[in-house]
């Protein structure tokens, strides 16, 4: 049954993924995106990370992807299209390298046993389950985000505010007096 | 199947790769880059599944990271759309050699 | 006192620079986005910052007098490589800081937003150097790079700056993707993300083999560029040459100094159990990037773009440092880092004085004649050029030769040879620009030039501090040295026993 | 103080004499010297003045005003005041040497010149017999051209350096001759040459004359190449370069014939070549007639010349151990003899005939040192100084009043050229007579001194050609043929000479005739007292087979064979050895046989015959003068005109190569091959740098990709490698 | 009195050599807070100063037993084992007085032809000595190898700003030339020292390195690249040409009398004894015999056809330093002594041809022999010191230049035959070279009007040469004061060489061989104590 899940996923997740890269329009582009980000959220379940599937959904599909959407329409883009894929050569040389790096990177990952070489991959997912039981879908991740990993979240809010304060000073406008 | 996620991962992950090279629009790039994000995000989940939570945080981390990357970056996009009036890359080559 | 994590107050301590600094980051973020002012006016921020630095160095000094902590395995590190990177960090940001006063104003930057996000950066970068977990290690990158991001598109009406700004940020997202894949098999092969647990599982051979070689590669390849070893370096010459001149100066100086202290933290501490795997490969992207970083450098006729070659090929000489893998080369790199910002920052604020804080007069005829009419100033950057060349009497010199000590006792000969031999290929360049300073008579243009480069008093204390440590640091290295080896000591704890004959 | 003067001028007795304490020896040494400095300063000063002059563009006239400058009288006194009290001196020694039967050279030593803990060299010189000789030679000849210079540069502007130069030669010299070792003996040899060097280019503005100094130094050098090694071969072998030790050793290291010893003596030969004009390398003597013709005669005939003869007699003890040396010595000098003589037939330059007179009569002396006939050669040396220093300077007087009489009608006819002499006997009485007794002598007309000298050397080379066990008898006997027919050669060009200066009739522009005069007092009087001595100096050694016949004055001459038995401590150990290895020397000549005492007959008379014959024959005949005799000739007599196309065969053959091979060693090998190579790497470097730089397209496309390749790259190598 | 006077040694001993190396830094400082005016009178009294000062070290110089004397080590960057470590042995002793005799003759010298931004100049003179000195004194690799890099950049800006024409050119090709062949000979240094294992820069941690055949050959390389560039040796001399005829003519001195020598010196004072085996390695010693005597005579060749005088002289040099390698690896007594006496007697005789041709080129902005011609008439004081000088540089004896070359080639006999042999064609060439240029230069027609007004020496010109001159005659006339000074430590090299010396060398002097006959081989080996190093080095 995952299996079939899985499968199904992973095709449209796939799919999703190639749109995205050789689609016309940034809109489209980015409808596929949420396809491919839906499907991995689909994938997420299946491995039982269920918070993280709502958080993709939510955070990622809807709330980034939304942005996207906005600078796309900001800049209105859509409309003056521009073939912005490159053909040719160029295309072909990447694919080629693409195609071998992966070809490198991936060249062990079947030999991957179902618990990642882990001897106690099993008991792991076990007690992963059982916390789930305890804690709930959000617990298990927020009790040690809270407690071990207590200064990365801190390290986090740290960052979102960087980014806040970056964005703003970039997307301003000019002030008048700075154009020439 | 954890070879499996690992191998949709890595494959998800070359596709945003060739994106990133082929794609001329700054923020079709930038999608592209999520898109490897992503297939990050994939490795990460499939492998905690027997390894332990900490993999899942980190894609909790990821994702909030991803936020803001996209904040910033769609904010550096603005920016220099207001120069350019374009988001090509191939048009930005006041910098080179 | 001895921090054991038993309270969570001891996280505060431990990261008392970092704290100090964050809260005072926001204070200046506070104060300069709410008093509206013209953008341009704010020097008080500046200073204001340089405060915030000095009260941050203070915490790291207890720390590193006054503290230490009871195993390896916390998150954050409270170690002496740890501290003493923080104060290069710190110093780095301090000087450009300095270096950025007049240019602020001149350019008319909004002064708030810029300090608080050099500050920020460098807590990003603090987090890099204190982190022996993969995730704060990415986080801190992660803060570090999003500030630096906006720092070099900062000026946004110089399209050189936003163009520049786009680069980085879309090659830098691009490369943390790499990262973070390796990230993510590296902590499938072993098991977590902590560092010493990493070093653990390959040492006690639990990490899956699969997963960790292309997992070591793709984290070489995340950290080569951040530190820009070629081929990774693309991005650099762009990034450098665009973005606002202080903040190329910060970016050579402490960017590169976190991304190889943390790059040094997970190589030589965690992966160090599988030294098989990536020195070699490390061995050939220093040896490339020594060749290429210096060659190329030699081809660039705009004095700004030469230094961002130059970074380069200063990171091959760094990468050395990682590959050697002792505790020489890792005090090495430590002061080597420490003297890089000095000289480095230094260099970069005779660019600005000559360009008369905006972004041009870059090119190196500019520079004719220039030492002859602003004597002390062409005797800094000669100082600050022979400084980088690594010639002897300066500090860059003892920089060198303790790194070429490191390679030595590691028995990277060839390594060594191929560091002296670039050597002599950035002599060119560097020379070049004192023999433009020097012995040409400038033309009109470079006359206004040399005429209109006055430096503020600010800038003139921290040239002349530059090059005063710089000298000191060459004539007398012993103190800082020692404290630099003093530093290096103890980081490889355990592991570097069973690593101790790993060199090749 | 006063003991460094007293070390200084009588030295620190190294080998303590029997009953000889040699006067002031140093003194003889340091007198030369102190006329250099003084007349040096002198010259400077002078210079100094003419230079004002020059710059001022004006020429200087010392002699402008009333009375002479300081700078041009105080040499005449000093330059000859010094060669004479050092020839007092000389003397003074050779009276105590002469009753002090003398076995041991005196050695004194002044200091330690090059001392290291092998090599041992003190700055030594040695008085003895043959030492002795030569500084009698060079302070007395010395003495007299020295004095005969006065009178020749009198109205010359550098006057005062032109004896600031002789003095410092005359120092040399001495070096030279009472150095007790090869190293203090080459200081003196290529100081000799230094000398040669400036005083040939005195007149150094004209290019001409640098040029001949310039080549005498180089050509010199040669040999002097040759030297050094010889003194490496020596130092290697001895351990030592004094003369003492080397001699008194030489016996028990080599064997004869061994080819150590022979490659020494066959190197000190070519350094002997070179500085004795000795074929072929005496090339640089003919052009060094552009000196002054004092100089000429000082230098170039009677003393420096003469270094290398003595050099080879000073080595008798190696020469006697190499026989293959010595026969090279011998031929070399009775080949030099021949082709000079032959050359010295065509020629019109009244120097250029002394000059190669001398280079011939300098191939006698090596025959006798080659022939082992030690004493013959230096007492050829001796007379030959006599009266070449005789000949050169009546050469001198008479370019001296040519130059003056042509002068007088502004002429630009060549003074020294004999075409446009002829006739001068009228109006040079004292000089033609003077110049036809050195005439004589050097034809070797009995009872002159060249007549003892000559016979003597070629009387020994028939001799020891049929010494039992030479195996170059056959090889001696051609030299001995040879030389008899050079001596014939060597009346006739003299004779020719003789004839074409002084007899028949002037060739002279009217003009110019009345201005002819006779040389001042102070140049005959030199002349005078040379032609004494060419006439009586060959009574010092009238050999045993002669004393006692008519040539000998039935035996009524004091001093019979004294310079043999003189110079008898020097050469015996030499003939000792000879003996032994060849064999005692024949008592009659090859091929015709007959006695020395026959020989001598012969050789006279028919030097006799050739002159009378000569004068007969050439004095008759009309001489075209230099301007009409435009065509040089063809044929032998242009080969012998053009002397052999010595010059020529060497620019082509070496001159010209090595200049070539250095512009390529410059133009190629420097520019191209080291220079391009070390510029191409820094270009190369620059283009590498340019060509890197283009990978920067600015687009973020390319930059994404390489980094991807670089990815692939790194992940390849980590999962491959 | 004695007791007084000794005291004043044992005080003058105690600081004499920090005093050499630092006072022309005080005195550079001097110079930078003087007027432009005044910056070479005090530049030239603060050398002439250092100058009287070392003159005591003549008197109290003690050869001893060869080894290091008046020695002091002060640690400096403990990590490293480094120390500021001076000491003075009979080699260095001239090479140091050498130093601060030229200094202030070449400073005396530049007082006319520098005329421009004097204080930097003078400056860049003053921190040169400093560094030219320091090396001599240096005791520590480590402080040697700075003090050997820090004189390039004084020279650099000597040569690039007061330079001629293609100044530039010629200081960067000086620069970077030079710093190939130091920076490699750092990694040899590094390579030695954990070789090694004392963790000590010193060179008697050096001296102890065991190092086997390989190692040695290798390191031998390195060295002598980059003192082989320094000195120069034959294919690697292109850059002294145009850095001499560049440079300004108190560069060209110093650069010719000084820098060169340091090239030497490494010679003798590094590669013979951290390397005895390579030193002697029969290969080692052809080529660098060989390259000693293609320097020779390609050097003299090439000066012959030289239109530029200064470039003449320049290739001059490459043919002096040419008698001092063979005179190094003829690994003879003579042979070491000759080559020092070359050094000497060069750095006199070729810095006096560069101030002469430094003051034709002031007079007649030209350095064309062609330009000239005649000048004796004008400028007979001139064509005097021109004269004398040029002998002493083609080794007339009585100059110092025959001492040195005689020694020179007399020592390499003992060893070498064949290469003394054609290094004595050298004593031809260099009248081939030289006696043309004087002639062309001060003799023939003064036939160009503007050489009329060619002044003679002025007397700060007799001043600048007067030592230099008087210098070659004593030299040439008694050496031994200098040859006795040298000896002790010329041996203590020698020893060293000999000590490893191996079966495998057959280079020998033929009297030694004869002399360790079969009978006593034993014993002689025993005496000399190899037979263990030839053992361990198989």
């Amino acid at each position: 049954m995952t299996e079939i899940f899985f499968i199904l996923f992973a095709v449209v997740a796939l799919g999703g993924a190639v749109g995205v890269v050789i689609s016309r329009t940034p809109i489209a582009s980015l409808l596929f995106m949420v396809a491919t980000l839906a499907s991995v959220a689909g994938i997420y379940v299946l491995f039982e990370a269920h918070f993280l599937a709502a958080i993709q959904v939510l955070v990622y599909a809807g709330a980034i992807m939304v942005l996207f959407l906005f600078v796309i329409m900001l800049l209105n883009l859509g409309h003056d299209y521009r073939a912005d894929l490159r053909f040719g050569l160029w295309s072909l040389l990447g694919f080629v390298v693409v195609g071998l790096t992966f070809g490198v990177l991936a060249q062990g990952f079947l030999d991957v046993n179902d618990t990642g070489f882990r001897e106690d991959g099993a008991a792991v997912a076990a007690a992963l389950d059982a916390a789930v039981q305890e804690q709930g879908v959000a617990g298990v991740i927020a009790e040690p985000l809270f407690t071990d990993y207590v200064v990365a979240f801190e390290l986090m809010g740290l960052l979102l505010l960087v980014a806040i304060v970056a964005a703003v000073v970039l997307a301003k406008p000019r002030s008048r007096s700075g154009e020439s | 199947m954890l070879s499996h996620a690992l191998l949709l991962s890595a494959v998800l992950f070359v596709i945003g790769t060739l994106g990133v090279i082929i794609r001329r629009n700054a923020i079709i790039i930038f999608l592209c880059i999520e898109l490897q994000l992503n297939a990050v995000n994939l490795a990460f989940v499939a492998l905690s599944r027997y390894t332990g939570i900490e993999g899942q945080l980190f894609v909790f981390f990821v994702m909030t990271v991803a936020a803001a990357e996209a904040a910033v970056g769609l904010a550096i996009i603005i920016s220099i759309f207001r120069h350019y009036k374009t988001v090509d890359v191939d048009k930005f080559n006041l910098l080179k050699w | 006192m001895i921090l054991d994590y038993s309270s969570s107050f001891h996280y505060v301590l431990a990261l008392l620079p970092e704290v100090v600094l964050s809260c005072w980051g926001m204070l200046v973020l506070i104060m300069g986005v709410s008093r509206r002012r013209e953008p341009g006016h704010g020097q008080e921020f500046g200073w204001m910052s340089l405060a915030g630095l000095g009260l941050a160095a203070v915490a790291n000094g207890w720390l590193y007098w006054g503290v230490s902590e009871s195993g390896t395995a916390a998150m954050i590190a409270v170690d002496r490589f740890r501290l003493f990177a923080n104060w290069v960090f710190i110093l780095g940001a301090a000087l450009s800081i300095v270096i950025s006063l007049a240019y602020v104003t001149r350019q008319k930057l909004q002064a708030g937003e810029y300090y608080s996000l050099i500050l920020f950066a460098t807590i990003g970068m603090m987090f890099m150097g204190a982190a022996r977990d993969l995730m704060i290690i990415f986080l801190g990158l992660e803060l570090m790079s999003i500030g630096v991001y906006a720092l070099v598109g900062f000026n946004r009406r110089d399209r050189r700056s936003a163009e520049a700004g786009l680069k980085y940020f879309l090659l830098g997202a691009f490369a943390t993707g790499f990262l973070l894949f390796g990230i993510a098999l590296v902590y499938g092969g072993a098991g977590s993300t902590n560092i010493q647990s990493i070093a653990g599982a390959i040492q006690s051979g639990n990490a899956a083999n699969v997963l960790m070689v292309p997992g070591v590669a793709l984290l070489a390849i995340g950290f080569g560029f951040k530190v820009a070893l070629v081929p990774f370096h693309m991005w650099t010459p762009d990034v450098y040459d665009g973005a606002p001149t202080p903040v190329t100066a910060f970016m050579a100086a402490a960017v590169k100094t976190a991304a190889f202290v943390a790059f040094l933290r997970v190589f030589v501490v965690g992966l160090a159990g599988v030294y098989d795997q990536w020195w070699t490969v490390l061995w050939s992207l220093a040896a490339i990037t020594m060749v290429a970083g210096n060659v190329v450098a030699v081809a660039q006729s705009s004095v700004k773009r030469m230094l961002a070659y130059s970074s380069i090929a200063h990171g091959g000489y760094l990468a050395v440092a990682v590959i050697a893998a002792n505790d020489t080369a890792t005090a090495a790199l430590l002061f080597y880092l420490l003297v890089y910002t000095v000289m480095n920052i230094g260099a970069f604020a005779i660019v600005i004085t000559v360009s008369n804080q905006s972004e041009s007069n870059h090119r190196i005829e500019d520079y004719a004649g220039f030492g002859w009419r602003r004597p002390a100033l062409g005797v800094f950057m000669t100082v600050f050029l022979l400084s980088l060349a690594g010639f002897p009497g300066t500090a860059g010199f003892i920089a060198k030769y303790q790194l070429l000590l490191g390679a030595a006792e590691a028995r990277l000969w060839v390594l060594a040879v191929v560091l002296v031999l670039t050597t002599v290929v950035s002599y060119w360049y560097y020379l070049r620009v004192a023999w433009f300073m020097w012995m040409r008579e400038g033309d009109e243009t470079a006359e206004a030039v040399a005429a209109a480069a006055d430096p503020p008093l600010a800038t003139h204390v921290v040239l002349v501090l530059c090059v005063g440590l710089i000298l000191l640091g060459g004539i007398f290295p012993g103190a800082v040295l020692e404290l630099a080896i003093g530093s290096a000591e103890g980081l490889r704890g355990v592991v570097a026993e069973a690593t101790a004959t790993l060199a090749p | 103080m006063g003991s460094v003067a007293s070390v200084l001028t009588s030295g620190v007795p190294v080998q303590e004499a029997a009953h000889w304490e040699p006067v002031l020896p140093g003194l003889i040494i340091l007198l030369p010297l102190l006329g250099f400095v003084i007349n040096g300063v002198l010259a400077l000063r002078a210079a100094g003045w003419s230079s004002a002059e020059v710059r001022a563009g004006r020429e200087w006239d010392p002699f402008a005003g009333s009375e002479r400058p300081s700078t041009h009288t105080l040499p005449t006194w000093i330059g000859p005041g010094v060669m004479l009290v050092a020839f007092v001196l000389a003397a003074w020694n050779f009276v105590g040497m002469f009753g002090a039967e003398l076995h041991e050279p005196v050695i004194r030593s002044y200091w330690s010149w090059i001392a290291t803990s092998t090599l041992q060299v003190d700055a030594a010189i040695q008085l003895d017999q043959l030492s002795m000789v030569m500084m009698l030679v060079v302070t007395g000849v010395g003495f007299l051209i020295h004095v005969f210079s006065v009178g020749y540069m009198k109205d010359d502007v550098g006057y005062p350096r032109y004896f600031a130069y002789l003095n410092l030669f005359v120092f040399f010299m001495l070096v030279l001759v009472m150095g007790a070792g090869y190293a203090m003996m080459f200081i003196g040899w290529e100081g000799v040459g230094l000398c040669s060097y400036l005083l040939i280019g005195y007149w150094f503005t004209d290019r001409e004359k640098s040029d001949a100094g310039k080549k005498a130094f180089i050509v010199n050098r040669i040999g002097d190449f040759g030297f050094l090694l010889a003194m490496f071969m020596l130092f290697q072998a001895f351990g030592t370069l004094d003369f003492a030790t080397i001699f008194a050793e030489a016996e028990g290291h080599f064997a004869v014939g061994g080819g150590t010893v022979t490659a020494i003596t066959l190197l000190l030969m070519l350094g002997a070549a070179g500085k004795s004009a000795q074929v072929p390398l005496h090339v640089w003597l003919p052009d060094a007639m552009a000196g002054p013709t004092p100089v000429s005669a000082l230098i170039h005939a009677a003393t420096m010349v003469t270094a290398g003869v003595y050099m080879v007699v000073r080595s008798g003890v190696l020469y006697a151990l190499a026989p293959t040396s010595q026969a090279v010595v011998a031929g070399v000098g009775v080949l030099t003899a021949l082709i000079a003589a032959t050359i010295a037939l065509q020629q019109n330059d009244i120097k250029k005939v002394l000059a190669y007179s001398t280079v011939s009569q300098l191939g006698f002396m090596f025959l006798g040192a080659g022939v082992g006939a030690f004493t013959a050669a230096i007492f050829h040396l001796m007379t030959h100084a006599f009266f070449k220093a005789l000949l050169f300077l009546g050469a001198g007087a008479v370019i001296h009043s040519m130059h003056h009489a042509l002068h007088k009608v502004n002429s630009h006819e060549d003074a020294q050229d004999m075409r446009n002499m002829g006739g001068l006997k009228d109006r040079m009485r004292i000089t033609w007579v003077v110049m036809w007794i050195a005439t004589l002598a050097i034809a070797g007309i009995w009872p002159l001194a060249g007549f003892f000298s000559k016979d003597e050397i070629i009387w020994y080379t028939a001799a020891w050609a049929g010494a039992e066990a030479n195996p170059f008898g056959g090889l001696y006997t051609l030299y001995w043929v040879v030389a008899l027919v050079t001596a014939m050669l060597t009346a006739f060009y003299m004779t020719r000479l003789m004839v074409m200066t002084f007899h028949g009739e002037t060739r002279l522009e009217h003009g110019a005739r009345s201005h002819l005069h006779e040389a001042p007092r102070v140049m005959t009087v030199p002349l005078i007292l040379l032609a004494v001595l060419s006439v009586f100096g060959g009574w010092v050694n009238v050999p045993p087979a002669l004393s006692e016949s008519a040539l000998g004055f039935f035996g009524a001459l004091p001093m019979t064979e004294w310079l043999h038995h003189w110079l008898e401590p020097i050469t015996h150990d030499a003939a000792a050895i000879q003996v032994a290895a060849l064999g005692e020397a024949a008592h009659d000549a090859p091929l015709l046989g007959g006695g020395e005492l026959a020989w001598a007959l012969v050789s006279t008379l028919a030097a006799a015959v050739v002159v009378a014959v000569a004068v007969r024959q050439l004095g008759p005949r009309r001489v075209p003068t230099a301007a009409e005799d435009a065509t040089p000739p063809t044929g032998l007599r242009g080969v012998l005109y053009n002397k052999w196309y010595f010059d020529e065969i060497f620019d082509r053959t070496i001159v010209q190569p090595v200049l070539a091979a250095s512009r390529w060693c410059w133009s190629f090998i420097d520019t191209v091959i080291i220079d391009g190579f070390v510029n191409s790497v820094g270009n190369f470097t620059r283009l590498a740098g340019w060509f890197g730089s283009l990978f920067q397209t600015g687009q973020a496309n390319t930059y994404a990709f390489v980094l991807t390749l670089g990815v692939l790259l790194v992940l390849g190598a980590a999962v491959f490698l | 009195m004695t007791d007084s006077l000794a005291s004043i040694q044992i005080l003058y001993e105690g600081w004499i050599l920090h005093a050499l190396v630092w006072l022309p830094i005080l005195g550079l400082v001097h110079v930078m807070t003087s007027a432009g005016e005044r910056a070479k009178n005090v530049a030239f009294w603060w050398s002439a100063a250092v100058f009287v000062l070392s003159l005591g070290l003549w008197w109290t110089f003690d050869a001893g037993s060869g080894g290091f004397t008046l020695e002091s080590s002060t640690p400096w960057i403990e990590s490293w084992g480094v120390s500021y470590a001076l000491g003075l042995d009979g080699i260095s002793v001239f090479m140091v007085l050498l130093t601060t005799l030229i200094t202030p003759i070449a400073i005396l010298g530049s007082f006319e032809y520098v005329k421009t931004r004097r204080r930097a100049f003078y400056a860049l003179m003053l921190l040169l000595q400093t560094g030219v000195t320091g090396v001599f004194l240096a005791t520590d690799i480590f402080l040697f190898y700075v003090f050997f890099e820090l004189t390039l950049i004084p020279m650099y800006f000597i040569v690039g700003i007061w330079g001629g024409e293609r100044r530039i050119y010629a200081a960067v090709k000086f620069f970077l030339y030079t710093a190939v062949g130091s920076l490699l000979m750092l990694v040899a240094i590094l390579y030695i020292y954990f070789s090694s294992g004392t963790g000590s820069f010193s060179y008697e941690a050096f001296l102890a390195a065991d190092l086997s055949m390989r190692e040695q050959l290798w390191l031998f390389a390195a060295f002598a690249l980059a003192f082989g560039i320094k000195v120069p040796i034959f294919p690697l001399h292109t850059w002294l040409p145009d850095a001499h005829v560049e440079a300004p003519t108190p560069g060209s001195v110093i650069l010719a009398s000084l820098l060169l020598k340091m090239g030497t010196y490494g010679f003798l004072r590094f590669l013979l004894p951290l390397f005895p085996g390579a030193s002697q390695h029969p290969t080692v010693v052809a080529v660098m015999l060989a390259l000693g005597v293609a320097g020779i005579i390609y050097a003299a060749w090439v000066a012959a056809v030289q239109p530029d005088a200064k470039k003449l002289v320049a290739y001059t040099s490459v043919a002096h330093m040419g008698f001092v390698m063979i005179g190094v690896f003829a690994l003879t007594v003579n042979g070491l002594q000759g080559g020092l006496v070359v050094m000497i007697s060069h750095g006199v005789s070729t810095g006096a041809l560069f101030l002469l041709l430094g003051m034709m080129y002031e007079r007649r902005h030209s350095r064309l022999i062609e330009d000239f011609g005649g000048i004796g008439r004008v400028a007979p004081m001139f064509a005097t010191a021109f004269v004398i000088t040029a002998l002493a540089s083609i080794g007339l004896p009585g100059t110092s230049g025959f001492i040195g070359e005689f020694l020179a080639l007399i020592g390499t006999f003992e060893t070498h035959a064949v290469t003394a042999i054609v290094a004595a064609t050298g004593v031809i060439f260099a009248a081939y070279y030289m006696l043309p240029m004087v002639q062309r230069v001060l003799f023939n027609k003064l036939d160009k009007p503007e050489n009329r007004s060619f002044a003679d020496l002025s007397r700060r010109e007799m001043v600048v040469l007067g030592p230099l001159v008087a210098l070659m005659i004593w030299v040439g006339v008694y050496p031994t004061p200098f040859l006795e000074r040298m000896e002790p430590s010329v041996q203590v090299v020698l020893e060293r060489v000999e000590g490893a010396r191996t079966a495998a060398h057959r280079g020998a002097p033929e009297r030694m061989i004869v002399d360790a006959g079969a009978g006593e081989e034993a014993e002689s080996r025993a005496a000399t104590g190899t037979v263990d190093e030839e053992d361990q080095d198989r």
